[in-house]
């Protein structure tokens, strides 16, 4: 967004822009396998991330904010997760939920599984399980939200990658 | 019909041209693949055995003797399995298809073809399934090695079966 | 004080003020309440850290998040129409606040033939969901643009019938006067059935109009990801949302104007606090339909437009006249 | 089609009959057809869809909306299990099959249970028999659970989807309880199960089952009752049973066309031969005859539940195994009944410490081939209602 990105803003008005992306995190599930479920069941009633303004109405990556790679990705499927992270606008995020977009999980010899789904895009927060619980996947949006309540737009782009989080370490 | 009746019937029509076996109650037999087609309509054909729902189609690696591919269907009006088992040479095997038979055996031929290497005649589409385009070799048969193996040993205390 | 207001000069700026606050207040409040109802209704609790009290500020939080996002514009996009489209879905919305009566005497723009303007704007946003579809250069905005723009024309119909068995029964289409002609609940004595058809009639035209379940096929995201909003990004997005916000929020005080007695009220003196109420009651229904039913598919909703709805609206039109001259 | 239809009656072709007696209407459809056909569009439906559930693509060729041909293109979830499973030792391959259909592992762990004691001729204990069919019957009804909201949410209805993950998180609570997974819960093992219930555990189920019922009540008012839902799923994406049978396809789609297949009747496993239960089965083989098979199945499940709870003896859960699993030579198959269909496996053995062919025949991919038979000729809205209605699992597809 021009502005945002090359200058560092006064405090009060980086407070408030924090504050609203902290808050608004349109979420794109990349629901690939069975974390899905688990991301499907945060979700809804019993856990219920939309608490913490986590809106899961990004039909597509154009709308989203926050995408959370749920599941097993496949060398088949690497392309598309790529196009779909390059598709969405800055600022963005991403959650890497599952031992298998971590690292591979139990397929990590398998001969058509990434390993890992840091090998193709960017990510902010890792959350280990298989499949995580659900309290897990909480646990993370708050850890990212703390970092983008504190974080500068500036600082994001110009250091390009930064320290992941990971949850339970 | 039991597997032993099955089995009695089918030795009936086609005599030493299959191998019967029956193990824990399910019949397969083994037959060249120049008769495979044949055994294949007979089973999905006769009135008595009318197999006529498709379980599956699958390759199993023989090494030395080729590769078996495994036919196993299903009666849903008597209840019964047959599987019919042809062995076909490693390099350049070739089975008649039968997905005119059974249409879900296309799904599974092209599986078959892709994971082993096998070609099936008269099949509409053989293009890959499962792999991406750009993935080369048949993953299923036993000389594809699994490369992260080979760079990474085991990450239990134990290996596999000890 | 009074010749103060009565100076044009000083009336329209306050006019323009208060539509925009108007505007920029009630889609906010919808939206919240979008997400509040339907939480409570699927056994969650919807927002609740956003702005510490039960998530209130959620839409302003998306509203800050949304100027701050990169806005993407597809390399085989065309531009201008791209850039264009929601400005012109949104401004006639807007514009449609100001022809509303909001108490006695107060309508920002009193017009003779406020009814039409006011039917006639809201249909103007087809031209943005069209032009937004095409420049999109998606075929999921295009599948979702060519049926919206089907729908938004089959309903068309019948809400304009609808609205003019309303025009018949007040002799006049000047919004206030419509207004002045009812009780508090709307159309009293004889004319109160056919009337009441005719609410059912315009809610159900009104619904489709604004794309929302169970008509919401241009937008259904299990089919064609966002329709026409597929390509959107940032505030372009965002105006594309506050015009369905608005959309609502103008549809319901319409329908309200036209049906519900407008401003008029019980014990407090009629005021634009009844108008308030009624609108939100309105968009709850809106909402309630959101939560409850599956959407149609594209020709049954055709059918529901062409078989039923015209029909009955003809027939209404019909017997409000027989009654008027009777 | 328009070859057999010539017009008959005046030379001018003003009168329209067709020779089989056809109306006019149809005449004039492909009238229409002919001269105003428009160019086709190739649409890219997937593999990252909202309508997929998953990673599948499917490949459509749109005449205005209409499907002309819709080819799956699957393997976006191809993980190799079978390859995996060679390199594996027997107990392990527990755990990792488990996930193929990942809503529900037990119904998955059984067999490959079955399988290995079936070339060990391993005698599994009653007791442990017994709750495996309790799980196992439980996990059926969360995979229904899961189906019973996503579908309606692909035809638009967001609320059941919220229902059903209530209903889902209390039987979660009582798997989380017993196995301490919540997804892949890896409670079987060779020759028994993991570990006992804990006390209390069937209390719990049984207080369970009247609550389900009451729900599956309200599901039936709020899904099956509302007209929406049946004009979008009546006479839809119809499958006939011999079509059916011939795909191989089976669960919810083979019973929907009136075929009462189902492993766990025709070829009892486990205890079901002592337990009483019926298969629904629906007449026209349409969207709404399989949501309401998959209604109908849940309900069974519960029947099967209530009496597994009586039926419970006093024992021990596993026998001892030796200390390196080594079937000996042979092949097994197993044929079991999994929430989405029939799930086999075919397990070859050359009496090592691994298999040395594990085959899965798993029931969605059988199931999905039947996608191109389907959607051919149904409108772009109508895939959406035809695909959910065919309950299925990307890994589940893909292995």
């Amino acid at each position: 967004m021009g502005l945002v990105d090359k200058v560092e803003l006064p405090q009060p008005i980086k407070f408030v822009f924090n504050w609203g992306r902290k808050y608004s995190l349109w979420v794109f599930n990349f629901g690939l396998a069975c974390c899905a479920i688990e991301f499907i069941a945060t979700s809804t009633a019993r856990h219920d991330f939309i608490r913490l303004g986590v809106i899961p109405f990004a039909h597509g990556p154009r709308q989203a904010d926050l995408l959370v790679v749920s599941g097993t990705l496949t060398d088949k499927m690497a392309p598309a997760v790529k196009r779909l992270y390059d598709e969405m606008p800055e600022p963005k995020y991403v959650i890497s939920f599952g031992s298998c977009s971590n690292c591979g999980g139990p397929y990590w010899d398998s001969y058509s599984v990434t390993k890992g789904v840091d090998q193709i895009i960017p990510v902010d927060v890792y959350v280990p399980g298989c499949p995580p619980r659900p309290e897990a996947l909480l646990h993370g949006i708050i850890k990212l939200q703390e970092r983008i309540g504190s974080e500068s737009l500036k600082e994001r782009y110009a250091r390009g990658e930064l320290e992941p989080i990971v949850v339970g370490a | 019909m039991d597997a032993d009746a099955l089995r009695d019937h089918l030795a009936a029509e086609f005599g030493d041209a299959l191998e019967p076996e029956v193990s824990f109650g399910l019949l397969t037999v083994t037959v060249e693949d120049g008769d495979y087609r044949r055994v294949a309509e007979f089973v999905r054909n006769d009135r008595e055995v009318s197999c006529n729902f498709f379980d599956f189609l699958c390759g199993v690696d023989e090494e030395a003797a080729g590769i078996a591919v495994v036919l196993h269907v299903y009666s849903t009006s008597h209840h019964h399995h047959v599987q019919v088992r042809s062995v076909v040479p490693r390099d350049g095997g070739v089975l008649p298809s039968v997905h005119d038979l059974w249409a879900g055996a296309d799904w599974h031929e092209r599986e078959t073809a892709e994971l082993f290497g096998v070609a099936f005649d008269g099949h509409p589409h053989l293009a890959k399934l499962l792999l991406p385009e750009e993935f080369e070799g048949h993953p299923l048969r036993k000389e594809f090695a699994l490369l992260a193996r080979e760079a990474k040993p085991w990450p239990g205390a134990k290996e596999p079966g000890e | 004080m009074s010749d103060l207001l009565s100076n044009y000069w000083v009336l329209m700026p306050v006019k323009v003020v208060a539509v925009l606050l108007i505007f920029l207040v009630f889609p906010l409040v919808v939206g919240y309440m979008e997400h509040k109802v339907m939480a409570h209704m699927q056994a969650r609790l919807g927002p609740m850290e956003a702005g510490r009290f039960h998530g209130v500020l959620q839409l302003v939080a998306d509203g800050v998040k949304f100027v701050q996002k990169e806005s993407v514009v597809p390399r085989a996009a065309d531009k201008w129409v791209f850039t264009l489209a929601p400005a012109v879905a949104l401004i006639p919305v807007i514009l449609v606040f100001g022809f509303i009566p909001y108490g006695p005497e107060l309508t920002p723009i009193r017009s003779d033939v406020g009814l039409f303007v006011t039917l006639a704007l809201s249909s103007v946003s087809v031209i943005g969901v069209l032009m937004a579809a095409w420049s999109s250069a998606n075929k999921y905005s295009l599948i979702g643009g060519l049926r919206a723009a089907a729908q938004l024309i089959a309903y068309e119909l019948p809400l304009v019938l609808a609205a003019a068995a309303v025009a018949m029964q007040a002799g006049s289409a000047d919004l206030a006067v419509i207004v002045e002609q009812q009780r508090f609940w709307g159309w009293a004595g004889w004319a109160l059935l056919p009337l009441t058809v005719g609410f059912f009639v315009y809610g159900t035209a009104a619904l489709a109009e604004l794309t929302r379940p169970p008509f919401d096929m241009p937008l259904a995201d299990s089919e064609v990801v966002f329709g026409y909003l597929t390509e959107y990004t940032g505030l372009r997005f965002a105006f594309f949302l506050l015009t369905e916000y608005a959309g609502i929020v103008s549809q319901s005080a319409i329908a309200a104007t036209l049906f519900l007695g407008g401003y008029k009220g019980v014990i407090l003196p009629d005021g634009p606090w009844f108008l308030a109420v009624k609108v939100l009651a309105l968009s709850f229904l809106v909402i309630w339909a959101r939560s409850t039913y599956p959407r149609l598919r594209e020709d049954q909703l055709q059918v529901i437009a062409w078989v039923r709805l015209v029909p009955v609206s003809l027939l209404l039109i019909f017997v409000v006249g027989l009654l008027k001259v009777v | 089609m328009a070859a057999d239809q010539q017009p008959s009656g005046a030379e001018g072709g003003v009168a329209f009959q067709a020779a089989d007696g056809t109306g006019v209407g149809v005449i004039i459809r492909e009238r229409a057809d002919r001269e105003l056909h428009t160019q086709d569009m190739t649409l890219n439906v997937g593999p990252q869809h909202p309508a997929t559930h998953g990673v599948l693509r499917v490949l459509v060729t749109l005449d205005g909306e209409m499907i002309e041909s819709a080819e799956p293109v699957i393997g976006y979830m191809h993980r190799s299990f079978e390859k995996l499973a060679e390199y594996r030792d027997y107990r392990q391959i527990i755990a990792l099959v488990n996930r193929h259909d990942w809503v529900s592992s037990i119904c998955n762990e059984l067999g490959v249970a079955m399988v290995v004691e079936r070339q060990m001729g391993i005698e599994v204990p009653e007791r442990a028999t017994w709750i495996r069919m309790l799980m196992a019957e439980w996990t059926r009804i969360l995979n229904h659970l899961m189906f019973v909201g996503s579908y309606p949410l692909e035809l638009g209805a967001i609320t059941p989807m919220f229902y059903a993950f209530r209903e889902r998180e209390e039987i979660q609570a009582l798997m989380e309880w017993v196995t301490g997974g919540r997804l892949h819960l890896t409670y079987c093992r060779v020759g028994g199960l993991k570990q006992d219930l804990p006390r209390g555990a069937i209390d719990l189920s049984r207080d369970l089952v009247p609550r389900l019922r009451e729900r599956i009540k309200e599901y039936e008012t709020l899904i099956l009752g509302n007209e929406i839902f049946a004009a979008r799923t009546k006479g839809i994406g119809v499958l006939p049973a011999d079509v059916a049978c011939s795909y191989g396809s089976s669960g919810c789609s083979l019973q929907a066309a009136g075929v009462p297949e189902d492993a766990r009747k025709t070829e009892p496993y486990l205890f079901y031969d002592q337990v009483e239960f019926d298969v629904p089965t629906g007449r026209n083989g349409d969207c709404y005859d399989r949501f309401t098979v998959l209604l109908g199945r849940m309900k069974e499940s519960l029947r099967i539940i209530e009496q597994v709870h009586e039926r419970i003896p006093p024992g021990p859960v596993t026998v001892k195994l030796p200390k390196v699993v080594r079937p000996p030579a042979g092949h097994a198959y197993v044929r079991t009944e999994a929430p989405l269909g029939q799930l086999s496996y075919y397990m070859v053995s050359h009496n090592e410490k691994t298999p040395w062919r594990f085959k899965m025949r798993t029931p969605s991919f059988n199931n999905v081939s039947t996608f191109p038979y389907l959607l051919k000729g149904t409108l772009l809205a109508d895939m959406i209602a035809v695909m959910g209605s065919v309950f299925f699992i990307v890994g589940d597809i893909d292995r």
